[in-house]
């Protein structure tokens, strides 16, 4: 049984599958953030689009202040040791440049949203929101009584991404994606999305993935293109492979302060530079090498071969 | 080579099975049981369809047994798969959003509309058969993109005019319980049964005569069903199974003879 | 950190956890079948359980047959290759020797089931049932209309086991539990239950858990007792460590032909063993090695440790 | 040992840490983002709980890191882990089914009920200051027992009479919008601060001054408050950090001095 081949290349991946004022998830919680599918973007001027992202953070800033997006699906907003987004910040606060719309969520609203797309579901409740004002603020927000005579509780809308991105370890050609670390709500916004497109450290053999197939996060039926992309998350992590690059995070702040600032970065980071291992040969061996990590193997588990028995 | 049929008997495993694999033409997954439409798909990727995918409701995508597989949950169809999901994801994000484009299902009776019973004979509080009951057939039946019901006694109570009770409905059913309701799925697009190959052209339509097996008529099937069943314009008679078929199903497929008897 | 041990034998789990009236699930789909825990509580002779299980197959006819259950809470009522349940059947069709009342779902009614158990939710929405005749036989199936202005959508309420009982290949001494092959829904079955007891194949060091934690299907805090119990699957099997006994299971059809033939298997075969060392020991080595498998192990993935970075 | 007590301010991270670390006693398992929660856990592990589990919201339980983590998804949270759960499983079966005993929150404001603002300064489509929003905080104050609030400032631009936003509600306005939905979590019950400790024993009552930071009276307290707050019988100064406490803050727990400044 062969199945179809969903190799390609990140630019084609890119140009074929997200277009201008479609909603576009780029999921990934702190760990496998697909920097480099992001940069893509970027780099072919997407215009209009709807961002999804749990926790926007220096990715959400860079596509914001390229112009790609008109509008933010989002749950948190800033990033970690890199403070808050600047670029966010300004569009939102002073329109400046220009303003952004936002609808926002709590982060389990957002898991919700996935789980609901991913299963069909018209709606997906909730414990959560009570009490609050992110109701008023996002009248998306709803409430359900309950059939068995409970309290009513609050439930979110399907989110249905037209394509959503993800970063993972592995991939075998015919696009059956293995990840592990944190796998946050990585599979639901797959699930929920028309089309996925998978960024990985490396593209294995077939036996590779079958060696262990509870670790296969996304079957090959729902994604349609993977891209081997090595150092793809930089400068978020993938677990096992190379670690967060923290130092540029802290360095990400004062250039989100200054809008100016932020497009020079771009222009640097990803307009003069063509693709990810470019990005990487600009960033340096040794940067690089600092970031490496040691090796922690897991034990490995038995599956198991049938020894014929008897059909009496 | 120039294809020679095989005499097997239209009621045979074989036959049957045969008739199945053919309906795969054209399909990518097929959400199957075990026995017979775990025969027809592992003929089918041999015959019509090499790339034919079967996922399991245990959870397994993209299996690649080494041995026969007693059931649906067996270890053969774990060791070397593409995954094996939770049966939340199996269900949910497989099944329910869409993935689906063929489910096999069998009964104990079946409608003029497709709608199933798997539960019940006789008297709900009473019955005088406590069957199996609907296992995931209610939900293969509202979300897969069609399904392929096989069934082994072709009689009036097996095809009654009312179900005893129904299962797994129809989306003639579920448009009668509001039009708002009617699933993505196409519900029973075609059922095999010892005597023909019933089909159901319309979402809310009904079953009719397609093909009858050889040496059969169709006013056999029609004294054999519990209603007036149509007659499709064209009615052919059903190809019987090559030999090569019958030969892969027997001494490569099912070598243990597990599901052929 | 110290974690608490959690290790205790079979026979005083079910004591200390299992009283007459409870709602039990033992779960496991045609894989991990706690088949040697549901023999302790026919041996401890508990009476009128909620027996919940998706697949009442051999396990639910044993436990019937030997009058532990007085409702049975299920999605599918057969066994593969073992045919129909008698015992089932005959309560159910002629009240012989009693009654047996039955709440009836679907396998995703069910899964939905423990999905809101799990969760804490007061429903949880499947788009199963538009149609059927389920939801009158079972007046718990109900429907709530979409707030979003869809069609009205079929729910299910909450299953809260008091207690469920799983079986898994590992877990360490504090209850951290480790499966894989199929998983089946045991892991919304455990989190919906106030108490949570799994037989493993064998326990091991903390560090063989911890060396693959996306391994783990049950973190300790959902897990009240592990007891090391090797076979306590059979006749079902365990990936990786032995083969489903599908003999066993055909030989079981006609001895639930005839009550009387069931109540002499479990004096045989239950009454009269002490434990499923004992049961083993009864099985005999010949039988036992014929359901052995060979190894057919997963590659090891990295999970990768840190190399000091400069926190500049 | 004698106890010796440091001299650290009390608006110091060693203060404010040590001084949340003494809460956990007899807490098992503790939600907690990154900071100065972190810190107060790791502390609390050596001092008054070794036995506290922390849980993450990216899905992380049993966390045993070799280095101290950098965000809630560093990756040496990871390497060494009990388990790794999805973020449905964390949120949906560890959060809102009741397995999280306390949950730690910082907050821009807080009222008197222990509502939070982690959104917006100022008008909701204008903002002065567009706060990071939600996060799980909105999930954890209604599933956690608990939740401890450690705030950076005290005035009364933190703790006003009215939010700017109502982020995270306390369960006095869940009743408000309906006396069915409170949910099952108490909500804040101690608000450290570099002034106070202030509790909330009641789960629809008013947050009171329980402690008062060695050097500073009720009254100081009060003035800083937006609102007229209550005072608990009893106020007692707020015992400072001992000396080990701060040594192990500093030489042991954040070597690198990521948190402590």
């Amino acid at each position: 049984m062969a199945a179809p081949d969903k190799v390609t290349d990140l630019t084609s991946a890119v140009a074929t599958h997200v277009r201008d004022g479609m909603t576009v998830a780029l999921e990934g919680f702190g760990h496998l953030i697909p920097f480099a599918a992001g940069h893509e973007i970027i780099r072919q001027g997407r215009r209009d689009l709807t961002f999804c992202r749990m926790t926007p953070d220096l990715l959400a800033d860079q596509m914001i202040a390229a112009g790609c997006v008109s509008k933010l699906v989002a749950s948190f907003f800033a990033s970690g040791s890199a403070g808050s987004l600047r670029e966010v910040r300004r569009r939102v606060e002073s329109a400046d440049p220009a303003p952004l719309e936002v609808e926002e969520y709590s982060h389990y609203g957002m898991v919700c949203r996935y789980q609901a797309g991913a299963a069909g579901l018209p709606f997906f409740p909730l414990r959560s929101y009570a009490g609050s004002d992110l109701p008023k603020l996002n009248p998306l927000i709803r409430k359900v009584s309950d059939p068995y005579g409970g309290p009513d509780i609050y439930v979110v809308p399907p989110l249905r991404p037209d394509v959503t991105i993800l970063h993972a370890q592995r991939a075998d050609r015919s696009g059956n994606v293995q990840m592990w670390g944190i796998v946050g709500a990585q599979q639901e916004a797959a699930y929920a999305a028309e089309t996925v497109i998978v960024t990985v450290e490396e593209i294995v053999e077939e036996d590779v993935v079958r060696s262990d197939p509870n670790r296969t996060v996304l079957p090959a039926h729902a994604v349609t293109a993977v891209i081997e992309c090595p150092g793809g998350a930089h400068p978020s992590y993938t677990q096992g492979h190379y670690d967060r690059d923290n130092a540029f995070y802290r360095e990400w702040t004062p250039i989100s302060r200054d809008r100016e600032a932020v497009l020079d970065w771009l222009e640097e980071w990803v307009h003069r530079v063509p693709d990810r291992a470019a990005y990487l040969d600009k960033l340096g061996a040794e940067r690089w090498a600092g970031l490496g990590v040691a090796p922690r193997p897991s034990q490995p588990v038995d599956f198991g071969r049938r020894v014929a028995q008897e059909a009496s | 080579m120039s294809t020679t049929f095989s005499d097997v008997a239209p009621s045979s495993t074989e036959f049957l099975a045969a008739v199945a694999a053919r309906q795969l033409v054209g399909k990518r997954r097929v959400f199957a049981g075990v026995g017979l439409p775990t025969l027809a798909v592992d003929l089918a990727r041999r015959t019509v369809n090499p790339d034919v995918e079967l996922v399991y409701e245990s959870g397994i995508c993209g299996a690649q047994p080494e041995g026969l597989a007693e059931g649906i949950a067996d270890s053969v169809l774990v060791s070397g798969a593409a995954a094996v999901l939770s049966m939340p994801a199996l269900f949910g994000y497989v099944l329910q959003r869409g993935h689906v484009d063929v489910g096999f299902l069998g009964a104990a009776q079946i409608d003029r509309w497709g709608s199933l019973n798997t539960s019940f004979i006789g008297d709900w509080d009473r019955p005088t058969v406590r069957l199996p009951g609907a296992g995931g057939a209610a939900e293969i039946m509202p979300n897969a993109g069609e399904c392929i019901v096989v069934l082994r006694r072709h009689d009036p109570g097996a095809l009654p005019a009312e179900l005893d009770f129904c299962t797994s409905p129809s989306p003639v059913r579920a448009h009668q319980e509001d039009p708002r309701m009617v699933p993505p799925g196409h519900g029973v697009s075609t059922v095999i049964t010892p005597m023909t190959v019933l089909r159901r052209p319309e979402k809310l339509g009904e079953l009719e005569i397609s093909e009858v097996h050889p040496g059969l008529t169709v006013d056999d099937v029609r004294a054999a069903t519990g209603w007036e069943i149509a007659v499709a314009d064209d009615v052919r008679e059903t190809a019987r199974p090559t030999v090569e078929e019958v030969r892969l199903l027997r001494e490569e497929i099912d070598t243990v003879r597990l599901y052929l008897r």
